[in-house]
């Protein structure tokens, strides 16, 4: 009979008005400034260089290879190296970038950087309120850097599981320099 | 004075009145066209007379950037293609580069694919169905409802692949990342939360008197102008034509579940493809259930697989799966150096935009703005 | 005394639209400015006590009869305002004769009515009861010959809106295609 | 409780005593006027956020709730929004017309809160033609969306006005002639006296309330759907809610005029919702014996919140109906079934001298019966025949 299917749909919509206010399934809004959504670990917005140690500059683990910067899609990254060698945490000398600016208003933050970087130097932060008053929105290292404590406060699982793979790099290459030297001196 | 179309086609069904023609422009920001996309309706009195489509305000040259790129860089380009199912769009690129390449693909890998295809097909259609609603007038409720189910989607999309809309989430040889712990239940709540949104949104739709008078017999797409015109996806099989790439290539492992294709009652009209596309869904949430059920423990990307400087022997290959709207296709040649030598994307929403005026002809206004709606398009892939 | 003002005052506006309706340039404005002259009549109806002809007179004429002679003027695209000429024909003064000539018919007989002497006799406010029993006994017929005559106006309605394809010619060539496949520019 | 029934009468003669005796009528009228106008201005701007808060909790989500506590003062900001939007008039507008619609849409739906009993002994003037005036009033409405439409000289508003006017029109016949049967009922013309035949409770808890009778039902639906196409709310809100038409006769008007506009559709509908408590629900007549004690006025204001919400209810659930669906619909089975409802109302009220025990529940299941009859077989036949239900197959 004509009208079943308004019938139908005013009791939907009727279910739906008083739902909403006992059954938290029918009243998904979250009052944004107020309550906010719990960010999921595996987020990325703009990506950030990880440092050891204290000290941001000298503990910068990226080694200016600009692996990134040539595979990033939307070439928004610029390295320029450092002429004097540093050693890093194996002990091997290596470059350390004296410029490296990632331009914010042309990284889609993808993470193909992330992938790509063979020193987990660089990986993608979370944080999403990004608003400023100035125009200032190429990163300088200064801003990109940030610790390796921050790095294992947002993403737990994946720091602890680089760091375990570093520690095992470096136990490995202790191990060989206390065998290398009985190799030399007889 | 802008040139007078040159040459009337017959007149639709509407009688014809000696009315003076009246041109009206919709678009290209126009509250019911699904984004920046333009109509020329030549009005005579109430039917629409001509309809000439003007599109390509959102071109932003995807294919010549994937040209200059590396294979790998085109990834996350290929996420803002059709900018709600970013899922497919990465597993056509993949299939076909896999296809170029010759790349294994592990068995838990693709199990992933069709979960995350599926989840991409499920909140595709629902969107679809809340913005023709809107389109009708509903002010919203549908889409409301609609979008309440996607956002349970998207923020298992975010903790798997760390975005919810630009997933850029697949890779050749397989996937990005590993499910993280406690995804597969949390998919299977979602999966199993959806029967109950669909008989709601039915109940609230499908047997709606309004909704039926104003789309039943309206923007009839026949079957042989379908099959001609080249239109793929729910829109051919409203019009009971029987081809769903799932079933046709078999691509994937998509030989292993068991799922019906819906077809069309009525010879594909407005209310058959939208009845299809709620369908599909239905089939879409069996295939989840059997896929989250048996997906196998194991690498999630081939081992051998080189994610940088990938040179593919010189050679073509044409990938192309069943996405959300339709047949979506890539064409690579490869001439051995990093990147493709020419990047060609079939889009399956432009190809469907070019019966658009065949099935207005005769209708009046309120009827074009749900046409539209129907055909479901999204500009990014129109205008790439 | 507030029943004469109030009474000069309507009778006032009334003419004045009614004058406006002739006068004024644009048809649309002398359309609007006759539905003010009917509104203005209502009301010097409903001073007179006489409710329910106010009221019908309100809700036929203003509400249907002037909605239809706006249609009437926007349908045939009338609506161009005079092209500048003389607002009034040159034989103006024949006019006014005849105008004061039909003013003194009308008056004189008024005048000479013996009823005008002696004041008229307090007559019962017409209640809408007895309006409806009076239409139902002692006017039936009148009724029923205004409603056939009613019906068959809608009928013509009817039959003059449905729409054929004017004059014998097909579908396929109606007057707007042809000057369109010819290519002459669209009348927009 | 008489006291607490007549507190707003009693009110009005106490402060009207304070003028000199020769203008007490006129110091009360303005009064009245005072209190309406008041009255329906704050319920004009509760509605408009109540509206938008429920239809927030039909969609999932809370509605406006930053302005003051729980958004109480939306409609507040709203206005001062409204105020200090500039007011652009096209320039190849026509002045006049352009700055009159919004006033003769507004004036004449003031004018029908004059005749409304908004509780026992409270309505403004007591008419003899009460009903009459009303209708009158109500048509005015038509002129005014014609000026706005014709004097924004643009496409799109001459083409949304002359909708406009295609629909009120087609759908103020079944608005009258769903009101009729009422009028027989009452056997008068004055809305007093409608809702004083519609007191007294029969077998002993029913109130006799023209709802409760078959073409009672059968009319109040109709009057119901013929008041939402008549003030323009969905499904029927085709004029300026069209998705292609952009705001239909609204587009040129801006800043308050078009607050204006909106305040002329909001007390339309409250009118028409008053209307409708006073002719089927039994106006301010409470629903049971022992509930009498309440105020009359209250009885009014819960019965009309119920029907606003009824018409919020829709806007959000029901999609909009083509131009020719809406006219077809009209004729073709609002005014036959007005019609027929007519005829059952007249039967009802000639067999009332039936004396035989069962004659109430015969007369009950005959007028239901033809009027269900009536629904089904005209919904059958409507224009593109019953929208029918269709069976999908899956390819083998």
């Amino acid at each position: 009979m004509l009208g079943r299917g308004i019938l139908r749909g005013l009791i939907e919509t009727g279910r739906n008005f008083c739902g909403s206010y006992y059954d938290p399934a029918r009243l998904t809004t979250v009052q944004y400034p107020e309550e906010k959504l719990p960010p999921q670990e595996n987020a990325r917005t703009l990506p950030f260089l990880v440092y050891d140690g204290q000290d941001p500059l000298a503990g910068l683990r990226c080694t200016a290879c600009t692996i990134c910067e040539q595979e990033c899609p939307a070439h928004c990254i610029r390295i320029v190296k450092d002429t004097v060698k540093k050693p890093d945490y194996l002990g091997k000398m290596q470059f350390h970038p004296k410029v490296f600016d990632i331009d914010a208003m042309v990284c889609m933050s993808c993470g193909v950087c992330v992938e790509v970087c063979p020193f987990d130097s660089i990986k993608m932060d979370r944080v999403f309120e990004l608003a400023q008053d100035r125009r200032a929105l190429v990163l300088h290292k200064m801003n990109l850097a940030k610790s390796n404590q921050y790095y294992r406060e947002i993403h737990p699982t994946e720091a602890a599981a680089v760091d375990a793979a570093r520690d095992e790099e470096q136990r490995k290459a202790r191990a060989k320099k206390a065998a290398a030297p009985a190799i030399l001196t007889p | 004075m802008i040139a007078p179309p040159a040459e009337l086609p017959a007149p639709g069904r509407v009688g014809w009145a000696d009315h003076d023609l009246l041109e009206v422009a919709m678009g290209p920001h126009h509250p019911s066209t699904h984004g920046v996309f333009r109509m020329n309706v030549v009005l005579d009195g109430e039917s629409v007379a001509k309809l000439t489509p003007i599109f390509g305000f959102l071109h932003r040259n995807h294919e010549k950037i994937a040209e200059r790129n590396s294979y790998l860089a085109a990834i996350p380009y290929t996420d803002r293609l059709d900018y709600i199912c970013s899922m497919t769009n990465n597993w056509a690129y993949v299939l076909t580069v896999e296809k170029l390449a010759g790349l294994p693909v592990p068995d838990r890998a693709e199990y992933i694919r069709v979960i995350v295809g599926e989840f991409t097909r499920l909140f595709n259609h629902a969107c679809m169905a809340g913005f023709l609603l809107q389109d009708m007038g509903a002010l919203g409720t549908p889409l409301m409802y609609a979008f309440r189910e996607r956002e349970k989607i998207l923020d298992l999309f975010e903790a798997l692949s760390g975005s919810r809309m630009m997933c850029n989430y697949l890779r050749f040889g397989g996937v990005r990342c590993d499910l993280p712990g406690g995804w597969r239940e949390q998919a299977a709540g979602v999966a199993a939360a959806f029967h109950p949104f669909l008989d709601q949104f039915e109940a609230l739709l499908s047997e709606n008197e309004i909704l039926r008078a104003r789309t039943q017999g309206v923007g009839v797409l026949p079957p042989a102008l379908a099959v001609n015109a080249g239109v793929t996806g729910p829109g051919l099989r409203a019009s009971g034509v029987n081809y769903d790439i799932r079933k046709v290539d078999q691509y994937g492992i998509y030989n292993r579940f068991k799922f019906r294709v819906p077809l069309g009652a009525r010879g594909g009209d407005v209310f058959d493809r939208y009845m299809v596309r709620i369908l599909e869904m239905r089939e879409s949430l069996a295939i989840l259930e059997q896929a989250l059920r048996d997906i196998p423990e194991g690498v999630f990307l081939d081992p051998k697989a080189k994610l940088r400087n990938l040179r593919p022997k010189a050679g073509e290959a044409y990938g192309r799966i069943e996405a959300p709207k339709g047949e979506l296709g890539f064409y690579l040649i490869s001439d051995g150096g990093p990147a493709p030598y020419r990047y060609r994307i079939r889009p399956p929403s432009l190809v469907n935009l070019t019966v658009l005026e065949d099935m207005c002809l005769g209708h009046a206004i309120a009827d074009v703005v749900i046409i539209l709606g129907s055909i479901d398009i999204v500009l990014g892939e129109v205008d790439r | 005394m507030l029943n004469e003002i109030s009474f000069y005052l309507l009778a006032a506006l009334t003419v004045a639209c009614a004058v406006a309706a002739m006068a004024l340039r644009r048809l649309v404005h002398c359309a609007l400015c006759a539905a003010a002259a009917f509104a203005g009549l209502a009301l010097i109806y409903l001073q007179l006590d006489a409710e329910f002809v106010g009221f019908a007179q309100l809700l036929v004429y203003v509400g249907a009869i002037a909605i239809l002679i706006v249609f009437a003027v926007l349908l045939t695209r009338g609506e161009e305002a005079a092209p500048g000429g003389r607002q009034s024909s040159p034989s103006w003064i024949s006019g006014v004769g005849i105008a004061v000539l039909l003013l003194a018919g009308l008056l004189l007989p008024i005048l000479a009515s013996p009823s005008l002497q002696h004041g008229a006799p307090p007559a019962p406010v017409p209640s809408v009861k007895r309006i409806g029993e009076e239409l139902m006994t002692r006017y039936v017929l009148p009724l029923e010959m205004v409603g056939v005559l009613l019906t068959a106006a809608l009928l013509g309605a009817v039959v003059i809106a449905l729409r054929e394809p004017s004059d014998g010619n097909l579908p396929g060539n109606s007057p707007a295609q042809q000057r369109a496949k010819t290519g002459e520019a669209m009348n927009l | 409780m008489n006291a607490l029934d007549q507190i707003f009468v009693s009110t009005l003669h106490r402060l009207a005593g304070f003028a000199p005796a020769s203008a007490r009528p006129l110091v009360s009228m303005l009064l009245i006027i005072a209190g309406l106008m008041a009255l329906f201005g704050t319920c004009f701007a509760l509605a408009t956020i109540l509206e938008r808060k429920t239809l927030g909790r039909m969609q999932n989500r809370y509605g406006p709730n930053r302005v003051g506590p729980f958004g109480l003062f939306q409609p507040i900001a709203d206005g001062v929004k409204m105020l200090i939007k500039e007011d652009i008039v096209p320039f190849s507008a026509d002045q006049a017309l352009h700055f009159l619609a919004p006033l003769v849409l507004t004036v004449p739906v003031w004018l029908a809160f004059a005749v409304l009993p908004f509780g026992r002994n409270m309505s403004a003037i007591e008419l003899d033609s009460g009903i009459l005036f009303f209708f009158a009033i109500g048509s005015a409405s038509e002129l005014a969306v014609f000026m706005a439409g014709w004097s924004s000289q643009n496409k799109y508003s001459l083409l949304g006005a002359m909708r406009a006017i295609a629909q009120m029109i087609s759908y103020e016949v079944p608005l009258v002639l769903a009101s009729v049967p009422a009028l027989i009922a009452a056997g008068s013309l004055s809305l007093p006296a409608i809702v004083q035949a519609q007191s007294g409770f029969a077998l002993g808890w029913v109130p006799r309330w023209n709802v409760f009778t078959p073409w009672g039902l059968a009319g109040f639906a109709l009057f119901l759907i013929a008041a939402t196409a008549e003030s323009n709310r969905c499904p029927f809100d085709l004029p300026e809610g069209e998705s292609e038409l952009i705001a239909g006769y609204l587009t040129e008007y801006s800043g308050f005029k078009y607050a204006l506009f909106f305040l002329g559709e909001y007390l339309g509908l409250f009118a028409v919702t008053g209307l409708a408590v006073t002719l089927f629900l039994g106006g301010w007549q409470a629903p049971a014996p022992w509930l009498q004690w309440l105020p009359t006025w209250g009885w009014f204001a819960l019965k009309f919140s119920a029907l606003i919400f009824l018409f919020i209810w829709a806007r959000a659930t029901l999609p909009r109906l083509r131009l020719d669906q809406l006219l077809h619909f009209a004729w073709k089975f609002l005014v036959p079934l007005a019609l027929i409802n007519l005829v059952v109302a007249v039967a009802w009220c000639k067999s009332g001298l039936w004396q035989f025990p069962a004659a109430l529940e015969i007369r009950w299941l005959l007028g239901a019966g033809v009027l269900a009859a009536s629904y089904v077989g005209l919904g059958r036949s409507w224009k593109g025949g019953y929208p029918e239900r269709r069976q999908y197959n899956y390819a083998q």
